[in-house]
């Protein structure tokens, strides 16, 4: 076990006797967000960029195109590939090497996110059906790492997706410099996080608390239906308690789009 | 989810398959039918043949992943090559490792792991033919397997899965419903607490749909339930003749 | 070294202190089969399948295909490709993680077995030559090891074939849920696999004496020819002691071939 | 280098860019941008986005790479999958692992790793937006992130690139001037002594070419080298004022 | 094997390359070529250019691999990219894994490795360049190359193949019969014992065919065994005279 | 730490004592190459190949062709590829795997070498403008380690480019026992690599004095123009030593040429 590990497991503790007390290290609500901040266009070569800090969590979004064939059972629609990369210099915590579990569940859940909610009209990104297909490459960086990169995430992910332009495709090539119109993006699905610390239930858990928890729901949601939900951490919730985080996700999704 | 199609799944308040919406497919389980393996458990789900074994607790190796306070709980789903139409390459992708993950941790809430220090327990399932519902499939069979394996368990995992297709809150999808419907909410409850130990969702549901579902899904639990049981009275019953 | 393959060693030691009395752990004869049940089909939704027990060796086989471009030394020619895989749930030995030279070994062997015999008429697996051919890929999956994989997996995937249909294919694309008749498989090739203990010579051995013996030859047959044979272990044999063992190889063929 | 075309890169003695022969791109550096790096950098050259973090000295791992004389120092180069036109698949490729191993080199001889024995330093830089000289950029990040981790350092490293374009000997290309152009040198240099830490080359250059793009180089890094220490001094100073 | 065509490899008894059914191809031994293996040994055999190096008795790592009772032996079957038509891939494909495996166990016949409890001695074969029997030459060189390290061996190993073309059994297949022959078995005997440590067979032979077959390849490892210790001798006269 | 390391540490020891008396191990002048001996057309089956003896140092050099599309930005230009494997019967200190940064670092610099100095007429690979265009694959394989692989693989690798031959392409297939004329190669670029051992400058280091050295240049040349250089080692130069060993470079060259 290294001393970040080690460290980390007291923080743990320490935010399970905070919770207990109906407390949190940094004196937010339960139902508190840490300060949020979006930079859409960060990136301003890429097709579509988001930077996102939310407290002391830093992601940035990057959505990259190509030309593909579609796949066989939707020949007239385009793709979506989402990749996450827990880069070391986010956390003495992560390593190189290929994406471990807890990357793959990321790109996996902001994947779902953007996808159920259907804010993408895959069926714009035809070009000739079952031969082209736009494919949309949507790439998560973590540079900095605080906890809930899920909302984080999602958030630069719906933001980057928002400011991204198609190239134009002629004669069979990709003309980078011009651009044949918007991303067709007509929702703006956000996920919100809540711990859950022994019995306290707590939104946008930093990486203490996401040590101390036992476990965690996302919800994601667009004005009007839920889109994807993840459970994780060997807890357990009940059937009320994820109803009740469920109406939370509804109320605290209306603020969070108000920063897209 | 959300294949676009103009096929109706749901007439005159009958599924495809010919179930009511709040059926399930026909399940069969069967534990003890692995000989190397600690415990195990073959489930048939509908289409779904799924084979689970559990190894340990054991020495843990690697040794500095070892856990001075519990054993550690390893959850490998894998899909054999021919399990799906079109051949899975052999080796964990991005899908496995995520059921893999949230299933694993779905057990940690039963198995009685601190018992264990030092130690690891190995979950292994391998889906031998996929249609629809897999994850499901394969924790429910793991549970019967740990408790075939003789592990101490706080209670028993179930899994079941409910789904919205053209509109109605049905349960337990099938593959035609899984492609072409409008929401898959996978569930894994403990019987005796009611704790939700595994959820996902993915599709579109109201706050009242997903109520309907998650209500659906906790009910039908309650049936496999019993199945799971059965089938290690049954693997006792065996034993005990010979 | 583990707690499983310390026991194996001492199995391996006990197993050659019997042999060089004449006997065997389970009172099998030298030249006797653990009981086999061959169920072919046992993974209906695949192409082709088959499950056997060979003791409490349990091995599945199944067949998948896809169309491809054939190899330009043989442009009117489908093509095999076998793999194994030993799953962990099979063996405290074994591991996951990509094919260990055992598993390698295997897959080629039974590869050779099926290939030489000339059972799959491979120019009948041709669409439109030189462009589009039927790919057969054949996946053995171990799932209880109790030794002899060469002679119960080489059985699965031989019974697999044998029931193995061709679906569709129609303007460039496969119709799973029709078939086009079945797989042009012709011919039974069967592996016999010995092991030498000491001096001793013994049919189908199980984990333990594959553990104790010194050498171990498996010797695949058609009716009339030896389509394949395969030496392992770090003995030997003399040319005297392959050429019965081939003989006992024919003799246990046809009775292997009847299961089938 | 040395694609084909007809571009003229050099037209009244400016460049397609409107710069002179020997001038930089536009640079800005701020140090400390990160919350968990023990050091970090965040510097703009050009189109070029490049943010460099380092962590340790701390315990080296996996333990038989610890060298008992000095710490290790290592040195990742990465390229964000959205920081080029075609995306960029995740993971070292050859041309990271090169420009790994050498930025590296040019470090090690300025840390005064020898205080640090049996431990490693981790330098990680992550190209978010390419546009030719990413390996100089991020190079000269590190040495700032390194410094701002509170390191000892002999001395700081900076590294420019010099090239050749339309035959004219020119500092710092462009992504048009490095496609086209006839060469380009990158190298890093200690502003105290002088010393060569880095030298690449590719194209074609004689050598009086070479001798006036290597002096070019010189030159110019005395400029980033007070932006460097500027980026240093404004950290010290806010986190002073805090 | 089996490729179909309508070349007759054999004609008024002789084979397309001249060469008599029971007639082996141009062999050529040199001990003792490189200078940091412990021992080596270059060899061509008809097309084929072999070179085989060993290093051992040395430290067995990584340790959990190591043996109380004896040395480990492993065996690296290697074809350079350039020694087949189609660039070959570097590194172990399931065909060089299998040959490294059989071989490996073909010498651990011969070579005394419970001499060196503990240890481990590394073989390594590279394919300079191939023609059909690499695998017969690879081992060839393999046993040479071991003598020369001076590791104490109970015997040599000498690897040959034979094999059926047009229906008669031949020596020592070439290219084009390796093609388009319809059997081939590839041996490895020791000359002192008789004993067989390597044997492969596939394509289609009767029970006598076979016996021709492997007696054919016996009688001429006899020659390939004299130019072995020929090779070895004029090692150790060109070391004394020097 | 092995045995062959600690060895090579103490050999690195000895060098820098010896260099700072002006002296090397094998006593040969500062500005000397070892013994060097070139064998074209080594793997006569092989499209180009050749055979590198500098000292103990061996490598062997293989051109392979294969017909691929060409890169969107170069439509009408064939392309290379350069590989090194550090085998390990090369020497103690190589193990098997993938390449490490060291076999990566001497294969980009021997490529950059042949590359940059346009001795390769790319142009003429072309075969259809856009569709199909020749792939140069240079493989550079290491058999015997002892030092300066930079300039024996740049040898090797020109040396084996010069008697390359393309072969013949018809109907879309290659036809490798006829062919289509020579690879066009018009110039000789070379490398010579220089460690700097203390305040000493030498040309050709050997194991030991790499072990030994502080930094490292490689400068290739051409008749009349440097076309690539390669910096190495923790230690540094000055530009006067760098413009001096470009000197140098250009003088050695010269004789280098004359081997091919």
């Amino acid at each position: 076990m290294s001393v970040e590990e080690v460290a980390l497991e007291v923080k743990g503790d320490y935010v399970r006797q905070l919770a207990a007390k109906g407390m949190r290290q940094d004196k937010r609500k339960m139902d508190e967000y840490r300060p949020i901040k979006v930079t859409p266009n960060f990136i301003p070569h890429a097709l579509g960029s988001s930077y996102v800090e939310l407290g002391k969590t830093k992601v940035i979004a990057g959505v990259s195109m190509a030309v593909g064939t579609p796949y066989p059972d939707t020949p007239a629609s385009g793709t979506l590939m989402t990749g996450a990369e827990f880069a070391p210099i986010a956390s003495p915590l992560f390593e190189s090497g290929p994406p471990r579990p807890a990357a793959i569940e990321l790109a996996r859940v902001v994947d779902r996110g953007v996808r159920e909610s259907k804010t993408i009209d895959f069926d714009k990104l035809c070009i000739t059906e079952g031969e082209a297909v736009w494919m949309v490459m949507l790439d998560l960086h973590v540079i900095d790492y605080d906890g809930n990169l899920f909302d984080s995430s999602s958030l630069a992910a719906i933001s980057a997706l928002l400011n991204a332009r198609i190239p134009k495709y002629e004669d069979g090539k990709i003309i980078r410099e011009e651009t044949s119109g918007k991303l067709p993006v007509s929702k703006k699905p956000v996920e919100c996080t809540f711990a859950k610390v022994g019995d306290v239930l707590m939104l946008d858990p930093t990486l203490a608390e996401e040590q101390g928890m036992d476990a965690r729901l996302t919800v994601a949601t667009t004005e009007k239906s839920i889109c994807a939900m993840q459970k994780g951490g060997s807890g357990s919730f009940s059937l009320d308690e994820v109803e009740g985080l469920i109406d939370q996700a509804f109320k605290k999704g209306k603020a969070l789009r108000k920063l897209l | 989810m959300g294949m676009k199609s103009d096929i109706q799944l749901i007439k005159d308040g009958k599924r495809l398959d010919g179930r009511k919406p709040n059926e399930l497919r026909d399940i069969t389980i069967k534990a003890g039918v692995l000989d190397n393996a600690d415990g195990s458990c073959y489930l048939e789900w509908g289409g779904n043949k799924v084979l689970a074994g559990v190894y340990g607790p054991k020495q843990c190796l690697p040794r500095h992943l070892s856990n001075p306070y519990k054993a550690v709980l390893n959850y490998r789903y894998n899909m054999a090559p021919f399990s799906v139409d079109d051949r899975k390459r052999p080796g964990p992708d991005r899908r496995s490792v995520e059921i893999s993950k949230i299933s694993a941790e779905a057990l940690e809430r039963v198995v009685l792991l601190e018992k264990f220090p030092e130690t690891m327990v190995d979950v292994y399932v391998e889906i031998l033919q996929a249609e629809a519902g897999t994850r499901c499939a394969a924790l429910t069979a793991a549970s019967v397997a740990l408790a075939d394996a003789g592990l101490p368990m706080k209670d028993m995992v179930t899994a079941v899965a409910a789904g919205k297709i053209d509109g109605t809150v049905v349960l337990d999808l099938n593959k035609a419903e899984d492609n072409f419907g409008q929401a898959d909410v996978p569930m894994a409850v403990l019987q005796h607490s009611g704790e939700i130990v595994l959820l996902q969702m993915d599709g579109d549901l109201t706050q009242k749909e997903f109520h309907q579902a998650a209500t659906m899904a906790i009910e039908a639990s309650k049936k496999v339930y019993e199945l799971q049981k059965a089938a290690l009275k049954d693997k006792y019953k065996e034993r005990g003749s010979k």
